[in-house]
């Protein structure tokens, strides 16, 4: 139990796949300019990261290693995300049209984002077993909420404040995430798993 | 004795002056204990901010007067300087002091405007660049240096026998490898030696009472101290059921930053929490982070780390610790017609 | 060799079974997620400032709120302005655009005025009106309610005598705007002094 | 002899602050009344009531007490004394705007005609009571003009009368409490006696003794069935404010978007039910009580003086020449106003005029210190509203409380960088107020646009059937001819 639990906290926190790993970044930078669509791109991803991870351990253990297709492994995860995003997709256009408006291009790319493949590869490499693949995913998946979320309300503010002209927008957007992840660095050396 | 006001002070310049007077004994205690470096770095730190504000300001085209007289820069700088090591080169300062200023500070518009706190961001930049005089260029608290020494070090050519880790680090990495038994007769921590020779406790009792004084004035509040404080001495006396493999909370309390960091780091109101419950856990959280970096982490003071980070969640607790405004029903959704 | 063969063309197919399940699967997802009409509509509709004038290319706001859910560009609208736009774009988290520069950008609250005294009663401009603002019968003199028009200017061109202006909305008699706290140093005093003790 | 309690409020004002108050300075000379000015104005929209029109035109000779402007909500203004209406133009009037509008110009000729209604003899119900306070012209007389009538609802149970003047220097209410208590009670008692209202609650601070003793003296000799309930509070700003003095006084907080009436309680000040008073003798409203005070008037004091009265007039009469002042505060120090035009004729919510000079502080960024969050009496956070005004985010102001403020610019006094806060939240909130108009027009546009599209749909519609029955008609008829023709043939 208590593996697991570091488990997450390495995976959210001290090896966060956005501010120390640098995965992600897409999303990261695209929908954080609102909290509301920050929470529900954090959602999103929360479900198709701890998804893939599911997947990504069945199709590696029932399909890749039985078959000896590792050769195929990226494809098929790919494959596998691609079906939980287009799922997430239509579910997210039906329950919510604005945040899907607002989400726009980012969602369907949350297919290839790096941290999902990221995940389900990690997960395989470092021969996870269902439960810990599940949890790593699900770590990951808070970590990247947690900073994309905490990220959307310092934007917010920063939207509001006087900014000098030629650092308005997505400069001050990116020394500010560069901020965060030197603030993230406090964690390293934290749990060596 | 000076009466206590009934309202904080009426002028943003009054509140810079207020805290850079109630540093004083802290600064006259680390001048003490830490020999004439610590004084090197108070000029060149305050010289470099005072001036990169001054730069920045005239390069936006602003009134330049007005802001310079608010003393906010002149306050960054000392922070920066007192918490950097004594023994630190003047390049470390000039860089710490100046990327605060205008990283931490004017790329966000100046006073006011910055989600992070400047000197913490100026530390953590200078942590993350030249670790190792971050880590080794503090003065030995058995030693107390000359002048010259002093200078030697401010121009770079520290002497070894003078400087090393600090004492949280020593702890850390050299004491928790012993027995409770070995320890007690270690020089560096026999408790013969504690407050007369090194200082420390004098540092901090310094700026305990300054701290005081601000709280006295009503220039902070009482939340913020006593949050950190509060959970730094919960969590590690907590953990220090086992004396063996745990620091012990006097340590956390005095070697560390966390005295001055309660008073002054933590205080600041631009990149805090603002609400009395919003500032609370706030320090709270700092607390039990600084706690987890200091015994889990790499690096040995985390305390600059942990107020970055808190800086960062400082929106969202300002928009969930609101107080419910009055006629409405619950505290966190604000809206509402008249 | 065959080996080889046989476990590529096993790969192959159980891929290939994959992509089927995961197609099956997204098959059933879209008919259970099925969206019938656009739901943008209505929040977009909400936001346009309903003069009905037209000058988007839509006949009526309610037309260019559909066309922009389906796609078009969100800056043909003289009449909300750039607030409008500006509205629009953080609805729907796009970037937000400059006014079309070929619209005539209106920077005040227009209505329409009848120079009652040339008018002839010939109520081309009553059947122009998109909101019912414009009262009067055939050969009768005609009036704009002023607190109905949405100053749309559909009225103008109809009118054969060229009877009708546009002028600026008249004001409210009790409605006024505080002075901004910018503009007002000058007249500002300390409030009071604080009791101390 | 009434039967009445003198308690000590049990509730402390949360946030709020105590100021100096200056109060001493306009009540060291007794109040006065003031000669008649020359000329008096009366401003036809912004005379309290909303927008109206003039009832009399220029060259008319008016009575004291003859009617010159409805309102559109019925309200009658009074000439307050007799003379002739010289002019109905532009001019400068007492308002928060500093704008010029139309206004009646009234010259009094000295002369001491009058015209009065009938008195009310009691019995009498709400209804009659209201009507007659519409046709006297009685105002809520609180700083906003909100018309008095709107809050006789049935379902109140408690009347309080505001006798918390927390604003520094002015001691308009003070002075009519003591000056006129008689008739303070009665207005209040025969209001209580037509709304069926049980309690009185005069909520009054403490450091008002002389009005408490007045209070007193009057509730010993005085016959009702009401329980009057005096509640002593702490003088600390701003008590005095609707929301806030009732919570202090009944421990009711009155829900966001509402008004006090919608609890059943109403918050009269002292001015109105005296005037109400009056009103249901048939006097209808001509003068009111302005404090004149400030350190740069020679002889600050209470006056009695005609409504419509020119700010000028009033300034001489406290000793001093208006030519030496640049503005004057119309109301107190923490609400009030500024006016340049001194020629600008008092209103009947004009209830103070204060002069001074105080030395404006630059203002500096805010630092988030909080401390305006500690002193707002509704525990709003100033420095997130204010953050998010600047920012040009009107939304998230309104998300944070915007529109839960009071106005009551205790943030303003407390800040350190002198920030006008208030201001920016008026300001705030006039812009709200002007989007949601907006968005009702277009709404109603949007109503009118579709009803009138479905209106040709369906007159195409009607048309379409004529024609198709007409053509079906004449095609029958024609085929009818043909075959004729073709049988012929």
């Amino acid at each position: 139990m208590t593996d697991l639990l570091l488990l997450i906290v390495s995976a959210a926190l001290v090896n966060n796949f956005v501010l120390v790993q640098f995965l992600g970044l897409c999303p990261f930078l695209g929908v954080s300019s609102r909290i509301d669509s920050a929470l529900g791109m954090s959602f999103a991803t929360t479900f198709v990261l701890t998804l893939s991870s599911v997947v990504a351990y069945l199709l590696q253990s029932l399909f890749l290693i039985p078959l000896d297709a590792m050769w195929l492994r990226t494809l098929a995860f790919i494959m596998a995300i691609a079906v939980a995003v287009q799922f997430t997709e239509l579910a997210v256009k039906k329950a919510s049209p604005l945040l899907h408006s607002v989400l726009g291009i980012y969602l369907p790319l949350v297919t290839s984002n790096c941290a999902v493949l990221g995940v389900a590869l990690l997960n395989t490499a470092r021969a996870y077993t269902l439960v810990e693949s599940v949890f790593y995913g699900l770590g990951a998946a808070l970590g990247f909420s947690l900073v994309l979320i905490l990220f959307a309300g310092v934007r917010e503010r920063l939207q509001l404040a006087d900014i000098p002209e030629p650092f308005q927008g997505a400069s001050i957007a990116l020394i500010t995430a560069g901020f965060m992840a030197l603030a993230f660095m406090g964690f390293s050396g934290m749990i060596r798993l | 004795m000076i009466k206590r006001p009934a309202y904080p002070p009426r002028n943003t310049a009054i509140v810079m002056r207020s805290v850079l007077i109630s540093l004083i004994p802290g600064i006259v205690a680390m001048t003490i204990f830490f020999g004439p470096g610590v004084l090197f770095n108070l000029a060149t730190s305050i010289f470099t901010a005072v001036a990169t504000e001054a730069l920045c300001i005239s390069l936006r085209g602003r009134a330049l007067m007005p802001r310079l007289r608010d003393l906010s820069a002149a306050l960054t700088g000392v922070l920066i300087a007192l918490s950097l090591p004594q023994a630190a080169p003047w390049w470390l300062i000039v860089a710490a002091s100046g990327s605060s200023i205008i990283l931490g500070k004017h790329l966000y518009g100046g006073l006011g405007q910055n989600p992070v706190n400047p000197a913490m961001l100026g530390y953590a930049l200078m942590l993350i660049s030249a670790p190792v005089a971050m880590t080794t260029f503090w003065i030995n608290p058995l030693t107390t240096p000359s002048i010259s020494a002093a200078w030697a070090a401010y121009v770079g050519q520290a002497n070894d026998a003078l400087t090393g880790a600090t004492m949280l680090d020593l702890y850390r990495t050299q004491f928790l490898s012993l027995t409770a038994i070995e320890a007690s007769d270690h020089p560096l921590f026999t408790k013969a030696h504690l407050g007369l020779i090194y200082g420390y406790e004098w540092v901090a009792l310094s700026y305990l009472l300054g701290g005081l004084w601000l709280i006295y004035q009503r220039v902070i509040t009482w939340h913020t101290p006593v949050g950190l404080l509060a959970t730094l001495i919960v969590i590690s006396a907590f953990f220090s059921i086992d004396p063996d493999t745990a620091t012990p909370v006097w340590v956390h309390l005095i070697a560390g930053a966390g005295i001055f960091a309660a008073f002054f780091i933590l205080t600041d109101p631009v990149s805090g929490a603002t609400s009395p419950r919003g500032r609370l856990w706030f320090a709270i959280c700092v607390g039990v982070l600084t706690y987890s970096m200091r015994t889990y982490g790499q690096y040995p003071d985390a305390i600059a780390f942990s107020v970055l980070l808190m800086n960062f969640t400082a929106p969202m607790i300002d928009h969930y610790t609101r107080p419910r405004i009055m006629g409405h029903e619950s505290s966190v959704k604000g809206s509402g017609g008249r | 060799m065959t080996d080889g063969i046989v476990s590529i063309g096993a790969a192959v197919i159980g891929l290939s079974a994959i992509g089927l399940i995961g197609g099956l699967l997204l098959q059933y997802a879209s008919k259970a997620f099925k969206v019938n009409g656009n739901p943008l509509v209505d929040p977009i509709d909400a936001l346009l400032p309903q003069t009905q004038c037209g000058q988007c290319g839509h006949p009526g706001c309610k037309p260019y709120a559909e066309a922009i859910a389906y796609g078009e560009a969100i800056n043909l609208c003289p009449p909300g302005g750039q607030a409008t736009v500006d509205r629009i774009a953080n609805l729907l988290g796009v970037d937000s655009l400059a006014l079309d520069a070929d619209k005539n950008i209106i920077e005040q609250d227009l209505v329409a005025l009848i120079i009652e005294d040339e008018c002839i009663g010939c109520t081309k401009c009553i059947q122009a009106c998109p909101v019912d603002a414009i009262v009067g019968a055939t050969k009768l003199m005609h009036t704009v309610i002023m607190d109905d028009c949405t100053g749309c200017d559909l009225c103008v061109d109809p009118c054969p005598v060229d009877c009708i202006d546009m002028v600026p909305r008249p004001k409210v008699s009790n409605f006024w705007t505080p002075q901004h706290p910018n503009m007002i140093s000058s007249d500002r005093f300390e409030r009071i002094e604080m009791k101390h003790g | 002899m009434a039967d009445y309690q003198i308690r000590h409020c049990e509730r402390k004002l949360e946030g709020g602050i105590y100021t100096e108050t200056y109060k001493a300075l306009s009540t060291a000379e007794p109040c006065s009344f003031v000669n008649t000015p020359t000329r008096l104005t009366f401003p036809i929209h912004f005379s309290g009531g909303g927008p109206g029109e003039s009832i009399v035109s220029i060259g008319d000779q008016v009575a004291k007490r003859t009617p010159i402007i409805r309102c559109h909500s019925g309200i009658i203004h009074v000439a307050s004394r007799a003379g002739i209406v010289v002019d109905i133009t532009d001019h400068a009037m007492t308002h928060p705007s500093g704008e010029r509008s139309s206004c009646i110009v009234i010259e009094p000729d000295g002369s001491d005609t009058q015209e009065s209604l009938n008195p009310l003899s009691w019995p009498f119900d709400a209804n009659t009571l209201r009507d007659r306070a519409i046709e006297a012209g009685v105002l809520g007389l609180s700083g906003a003009s909100f018309p008095s009538l709107k809050r006789w609802i049935d379902g109140t149970t408690t009347l309080i009368i505001n006798g918390a003047e927390c604003e520094p220097y002015i001691t308009a209410d003070d002075t009519l409490m003591q000056i006129d208590t008689h008739s303070m009670i009665r207005g209040a008692y025969l209001l209580s006696q037509a709304l069926d209202i049980k309690t009185i609650v005069i909520g009054i601070e403490n450091n008002k003794p002389e009005a408490l003793t007045a209070i007193e003296g009057v509730l010993k000799q005085y016959h009702s069935n009401c329980f009057f309930d005096i509640v002593l509070l702490d003088p600390k700003y701003p008590s005095g404010s609707e929301r806030q003095l009732v919570w202090l006084t009944l421990g009711i907080e009155i829900p966001t978007g509402s008004r006090s009436v919608e609890t059943g309680v109403i918050v009269h000040n002292p001015g109105t039910l005296i005037d109400l008073s009056r009103a249901i003798d048939g006097k209808s409203i001509t003068d009111r009580l302005v404090t004149l005070t400030g350190q740069a008037l020679a002889r600050p004091r209470n006056v009695i003086a005609p409504i419509g009265t020119p700010i000028t007039d009033l300034i001489e009469a406290a000793g001093t020449d208006p030519e030496l002042l640049d503005s004057i505060t119309v109301g107190g120090p923490m609400m009030g106003f500024a006016i340049t035009d001194f020629a600008a004729g008092i209103t009947k919510t004009t209830n103070c005029l204060l002069a001074r000079s105080v030395e404006l502080q630059p203002e500096s960024p805010c630092i988030r210190c909080g401390a305006c969050a500690t002193v707002c009496p509704v525990r709003l956070q100033p420095q997130l509203m204010l953050f998010a005004l600047k920012g040009g985010a009107l939304n998230h102001a309104i998300h944070e409380g915007l529109t839960d403020c009071v106005e009551c610019a205790a943030c303003d006094t407390v800040c350190p960088s002198h920030i006008p806060l208030a201001e920016w939240f008026r300001l705030g909130w006039f812009q709200t107020k002007e989007i949601s108009a907006k968005r009702l027009r277009s709404s109603e546009a949007r109503e009118r646009f579709e009803t009138r599209n479905l209106r040709l749909k369906r007159i195409a519609a009607e048309q379409d059937l004529k024609r198709l029955t007409r053509k079906a008609k004449s095609s029958e008829a024609l085929e009818k001819a043909r075959k004729a023709r073709e049988a012929a043939s």
